[in-house]
């Protein structure tokens, strides 16, 4: 048995060498090129959103490239996977920043990740964009290389709630939240823009990402008399209480946000969805040409339509190629300020405008309907950008 | 409404207590007929519901068909494992706890492979039984449920039958009491480990299949599946048959009372902490009776 | 009893009942001190239950058991060893991946003080009180002729080696009063005779040892007093020949109708 | 535990040894390896405190994320609210941590083998989810965010130049003092329980307090490392305290080697640097990473850490072979 571990040694030294030596090849050092990081999940619990981003950012460097719609700058992203842990995140964030030197990065969508990356990018002077995470701490720091692609969340909390009580006229509501960053910060928002209403909240439920049976949580819902359930968390457990709230004979109405807005809601949904509102930044049947061209490219290209994690990467590419093309130079100190007042862009998911804070204010909120098998755009959410 | 809701949960909780008693005895029966702790036993469940989502789905082969032929690919699969992880284990006379991180590491290389197969997505699998519910009074029993019940029950049993009365599983408990006697008495001890691995890699296939319909396929549902059926095993009392499938029911009925009654975020939690007490007082598992050593 | 001093060891009409099995039945014996105690009888009379109960491994179910006259009923094992009662096992159980010298330190455990901050900070006292336990440890290896193999882990060992050891540890907690189960079992003749040799010097040295052996021979040699159990029960008691020869002791061994061989040499 | 005497004087090895962990940081410009280089040495203190536990006496654990999530979470929290300093933060975290390690032992003395790593899972999964659920207290899932630098005698610890030396002097401190344990007559107890917990007891070893502390040691190891984890990564959030983590810990003790002190660091910095290594194979990362665990589980029965006494039969039998063949030649001579 000996021999099989002198093997495994051998086996094991050449997979560290092979390691060693492509590490400083990844710097290629042509003139114009544009080095763009991407921080996400694309292994663990959020895989699915991972790769979606990856897809969206290569698609968008492709198209940029072929177009030549930055000048004569190259886009070369460089993707990393950090499973969803957050020591992960920072470990590949300074990854980029030292290693292969990214002038800007597109990371992180569990908030977790956002933070811990956000403080590396602070740290050494990049800026960052996330077009995943909706933790409300990320923008309230103080932190100025931090930029927020992903939909505004509590706009969709306000669009949902005036709609649940002008259009539906519901009195008794509950909310079904994730127990994760999104979820919880959306149980927030949700609760506020309630009692602002003044729309009664019968019972505030959570769910540990990755649970399987929501049966007693609704019964308790039944009980108090629900009218309407809002839900808050990616696409697989908001479909599967919609399921068992059909099963248990509870015909309330059913909200939920851009995070569960993707096809594979309603496929693993079925009819048990069909009238279910949701909030989203872009609709695959919108009759946007902007829209239309990117979600046919995507199918084309991917087999399937797009979800709104890889519609914000996409966007971000965009939003850094235009300022790059703006100024250009990739210095980091100059591509924040240049990102920081993007203006008059007209994207998939709205036409970018950054605040202060770093949050992205032009975001169209749009509210729609499961019908069939798509969503229905119903109306484009009234909502007064306050801040 | 009051004793009506008791009732409820109960109902709620058996299904899910018959999939985690599937697993649990997974690894139980490892435990006992080779002594070590299989930790790949979750991923076992991942492969069964991926490839009868495979056929079933995508090839559009009937159930049951589907059923016959994932039982026996991953049964080879748990055979593999046994093969390549416990036979030169057992050759370099490690201790236990390597067992432990070699599955270990079959586990994460199975949940990767899926995700470089069928991709990060969750998949829809349709459930053979319908979902009509079938009403008595207020109470609604699911089909895909009772279908659970049945199914899972009906492997408990054919499980007992196999290990009281065929010859391997004669083999298989004389090779728990003790390896040496058994390998004296001219028992293959080796084949009954594979036997062992396989048996209970078909039973973790059977439960994914089971459970897919209702909670669709994901690349890394093994993962918690696999902890709760350890749970549920070491609860009924770690390599003690009847003792997995009760310690099964048993975390589904608290898992179903304690996230209906108290709180959901908190259910594992609470969950952990009943089990923790449990151990408290019976160290050596609920069905277990616990062996003082004398000398 | 002749020495008119206390008793080192008294077990007072001591029974213990496994379910339905009568383990022991009011066995009463007095160990002097200084003398070598013999305990035989054949296999499943009770001797190996009778160590486990003087120890504390097991609780008798009646009966009481005084340790130079102060009751030992509820003082857990671990704190039996510091008031001088140590023992072997039947089947040895050394500690395999530690070396000799370190099997026999453990049993000085109870006799050098846990000085955590002075072993962190590496200072004196804990150096000194190490340095005390390996001499102790050593005459203790001496004494049983086992020095040289000091630094040997236990598991390279041979069988007579390893229960000489595990008699070395035993002595290592410096007791008053041994019990040894079945010292000789795997023995050749020759260790025999070395093992002979070390209870009679323990002897001299004012020890008292308390032995279970199958080997008559051995028994007889180097014993004062003999207790001999047959299912549980006290059958004889008395000097090597006055047992010997006693008839219930022979029907114990060899069976009924045997008693043809008494009084033969 | 082989103690084996090295030929060259120990003052001059050690001293030699110590100049070049000094300077590292200075070798090392690229801040990605001297980030990773302090994950390790966080991570070290960690699986130092669970060799203790889980190579010396023993037991079991796959909790560890537990403690270190007390120990994080406790400071920053300590740092954040109170204002009081990371030293007196950490010292608390430490004890509170250890405090948990107690309580945990109690029901876990009548339990072992795989009982006893279901009540350890049982604590870890209970920590983090009252992390994530008590969302007054420790902000829910997003989890804390500034946690305060931790300052010595006025000067900042920012950077990881800084860090570098913080978190190496504690590990050497952790290392120093685990080893002056492990071969001190505790270490010998806790080894003498995990060979033989019976006769242990039966030598007068009071085998249940021993098992206490061992759990308690390896809990502070784990806080101290949790508090010093948390000022180094600025955040804190119940992501990085899941179950895989303290997987994760068991794996680098054992393939490590978790029957010495010095197995903990070649098992941390193994896996740590393989994992990261390993990412330009990008989405077959894990696979690899999963064959490499189970290869070296298989092929290494005592870890890497226990490669020590098969690379000196090596030389032995490399040395053997030469003075063999040397005497037969010697031999040969004298008879023709």
């Amino acid at each position: 048995m000996d021999r099989v571990r002198k093997l495994f040694l051998l086996l094991f030294s050449l997979v560290i060498g092979i390691a060693l030596i492509s590490v400083p090849y990844s710097g290629s050092a042509a003139n114009k090129v544009l080095k763009i990081g991407s921080v996400a999940p694309e292994t663990g619990d959020s895989a699915d959103l991972g790769q979606a981003q990856r897809r969206g950012i290569q698609m968008a460097c492709d198209e940029i490239n072929e177009q030549g719609w930055a000048g004569d700058w190259k886009l070369e992203p460089h993707f990393e996977d950090d499973e969803g842990n957050p020591t992960k995140a920072a470990s590949v964030t300074n990854k980029l920043i030292q290693e292969t030197k990214v002038p800007v990065i597109i990371g992180a969508i569990n908030s977790s990740c956002t933070l811990a990356a956000m403080v590396h990018t602070e740290r050494a002077g990049i800026p960052q964009i996330t077009s995943g995470s909706t933790g409300a701490s990320i923008t309230a720091q103080g932190n100025k290389w931090i930029f927020r692609t992903a939909v505004n969340d509590s706009h969709q909390a306000i669009a949902l709630i005036d709609y649940a009580i002008n259009r539906l006229n519901l009195k008794k509501v509950s909310t079904f939240t994730a127990a994760d960053d999104y979820g919880q910060s959306g149980a927030v928002l949700l609760k506020a823009a309630a009692d602002k209403a003044g729309l009664e909240v019968v019972v505030e439920a959570t769910y540990n990402t990755g649970d399987k049976d929501f049966k007693p949580q609704l019964l308790l819902m039944k009980e108090r008399g629900t009218e309407a359930i809002f839900m808050w968390g990616i696409y697989v457990e908001p479909a599967l209480i919609g399921n068992q709230a059909r099963l248990l004979g509870m015909d309330c109405q059913l909200f939920a946000a851009s995070g569960s807005a993707s096809h594979k809601l309603i496929e693993l949904g079925g009819e048990a969805l069909q009238g279910m509102i949701l909030t989203q930044s872009f609709l695959p049947e919108s009759d946007i040409p902007r829209v239309k061209s990117f979600i046919d490219n995507y199918n084309k290209r991917f087999g399937e339509d797009p979800i709104p994690h890889a519609a914000q990467p996409y966007d971000s590419v965009y939003i850094i190629a235009d300022a790059v093309r703006r100024i250009d130079t990739t210095d980091p100190v100059k591509l924040r300020d240049a990102i920081a007042n993007t203006s008059g862009l007209e994207l998939v998911t709205g036409s970018p405008r950054f605040a202060a804070n770093g949050d992205d204010v032009g975001k169209r909120v749009l509210i729609t309907e499961i019908r069939g098998d798509a969503f229905r755009l119903v109306e484009i959410a009234a909502v007064e950008l306050s801040d | 409404m009051k004793g009506w809701d008791i009732l409820y949960y109960l109902v709620n909780g058996l299904p899910i207590g018959a999939i985690y008693a599937l697993v649990a005895l997974g690894y139980s029966l490892i435990y006992a007929s080779a002594g070590v702790l299989n930790w790949s036993q979750g991923d076992m469940v991942m492969l069964g519901a991926f490839i009868g989502y495979n056929l079933h789905c995508l090839l559009g082969l009937n159930f049951i068909l589907a059923l016959l032929i994932t039982t026996p690919a991953v049964a080879c699969i748990g055979m593999l494992v046994e093969r390549i992880v416990l036979r030169s284990l057992r050759k370099r006379s490690s201790p236990p706890v390597n067992v432990v991180i070699g599955t270990l590491g079959v586990a994460i290389i199975c949940r990767n492979l899926a995700l470089a197969i069928w991709g990060p997505d969750a998949q829809l699998f349709r459930s053979p039984v319908g979902s009509v519910p079938v009403e008595i009074g207020t109470l609604r029993l699911f089909p895909q449920d009772i279908f659970i019940l049945i199914l899972g029950i009906a492997l408990m049993i054919l499980l007992q039958y196999f290990l009281k009365y065929t010859r391997e599983g004669k083999a298989l408990r004389a090779v728990a009491q003790d390896r040496m006697a058994a390998s004296l008495m001219g028992i293959d001890v080796g084949k009954s480990d594979t036997l062992a691995f396989a048996a209970s890699a078909a039973m973790g296939a059977v439960a994914g299949i089971l459970i897919a319909p209702l909670f669709f396929v994901t690349f890394n549902m093994g993962a918690g599946i696999g902890l709760k059926g350890f749970v549920a095993a070491v609860v009924g009392g770690l390599g003690n048959i009847p003792g997995a499938i009760g310690g099964g029911f048993f975390l589904g009925l608290i898992e179903s009372f304690a996230s209906g009654k108290i709180s959901s975020g908190y259910r594992d939690a609470i969950a952990f902490t009943v089990l923790i007490l449990i151990l408290w007082l019976k160290p050596a598992g609920l069905f277990s009776k616990i062996t003082k050593e004398t000398v | 009893m002749d020495h008119g001093e206390q008793p080192i060891l008294e077990l007072r009409n001591i029974s213990k009942r496994f379910g339905g099995l009568k383990a022991l039945e009011e066995i009463n014996i007095s160990i002097e001190t200084g003398t070598v105690h013999g305990i035989i009888g054949p296999n499943g009379a009770g001797k190996s239950t009778l160590f486990n109960v003087i120890t504390g491994l097991l609780r008798p179910n009646s009966g009481e058991i005084l340790l130079k006259g102060n009751p030992l009923s509820h003082i857990p094992p671990h704190r039996r060893i510091p008031l001088g009662l140590a023992r072997t096992f039947q089947n040895i159980r050394l500690f395999k991946n530690m070396t000799v010298e370190d099997n026999v330190l453990v049993g000085q455990h109870v006799h050098t003080p846990t000085l955590i901050l002075s072993i962190i900070c590496g200072t004196r006292p804990a150096i000194e009180w190490e340095n005390k336990a390996k001499e102790s440890a050593n005459t203790c290896l001496r004494r049983v002729g086992l020095e040289s193999m000091k630094s040997q882990f236990a598991r390279n060992l041979s069988y007579g080696e390893q229960k000489l050891v595990e008699f070395a540890r035993a002595l290592a907690t410096e007791p008053e009063l041994i019990l040894l189960d079945e010292p000789a079992a795997g023995m050749n003749a020759e260790e025999k005779a070395g093992l002979l040799k070390i209870i009679s010097k323990l002897r001299d040295d004012r020890y008292t040892v308390v032995l279970i052996e199958h080997d008559m021979r051995l028994v007889m040699e180097i014993c004062d007093q003999i207790t001999v159990l047959n299912h549980g029960k006290k059958i004889a008691e008395g000097e090597p020949q006055i047992v010997r020869n006693h008839p219930d002791v022979i029907t114990a061994y060899l069976g009924k109708g045997s008693n043809a061989y008494a009084g033969t040499r | 535990m082989e103690r084996y005497k090295s030929s060259i004087p120990t003052c001059l090895y050690k001293l030699g040894f110590i100049a070049v962990i000094l300077c590292v940081p200075y070798i090392i410009r690229n801040l990605y390896y001297l980030h990773l280089i302090n994950l390790i040495g966080i991570y070290c203190l960690v699986v130092i405190g669970l060799n203790i536990l889980t190579g010396y006496t023993g037991q079991i654990s796959m909790g560890q994320a537990g403690f270190f999530a007390v120990g994080a979470y406790t400071s920053a929290l300590l740092m954040m609210k109170l204002g009081l300093s990371f030293w007196v933060a950490t010292l608390i975290a430490a004890v509170v941590a250890a405090v948990l390690g107690i309580i945990i032992a109690i029901p876990a003395l009548r339990l072992t083998g795989p009982y006893l790593v279901m009540a350890t899972v049982g604590f870890g999964e209970i920590i983090r989810l009252i992390l994530v659920n008590w969302v007054p207290v420790t902000r829910g899932a997003a989890g804390l965010t500034a946690i305060p630098a931790p300052s010595l005698f006025g000067f900042r610890i920012i950077s990881e130049k800084s860090f570098f030396y913080l978190i190496y002097i504690v590990v050497a401190l952790g290392i120093l003092i685990a080893v002056r344990i492990s071969n001190s007559k505790i270490g010998r107890t806790f080894i003498a329980i995990r060979e033989d917990e019976l006769a242990a007891k039966s030598m007068g070893v009071p085998t249940n307090t021993y098992k206490v502390s061992a759990f308690a040691i390896s809990a502070i190891y784990a806080g101290i490392a949790g508090s010093m984890f948390g000022c180094f990564s600025g955040v804190a959030s119940p992501d990085a305290f899941t179950f895989n983590d303290s997987v994760g810990f068991l794996c680098m003790s054992i393939i490590g080697g978790s029957r010495s002190i010095y197995g903990a660091f070649i098992g941390s910095v193994t896996l740590t640097f393989v994992s990261e290594l390993l990412r330009f194979m990008q989405l077959y990362r894990l696979i690899i990473y999963g064959a490499i665990l189970l290869l070296t589980a298989i092929l290494m029965p005592q870890g890497l850490s226990g490669m020590g006494p098969v690379f000196r039969k090596f030389s032995h039998r490399w040395k053997g072979k030469r003075r063999l063949h040397g005497n037969i030649q010697h031999s040969q001579r004298k008879e023709r």
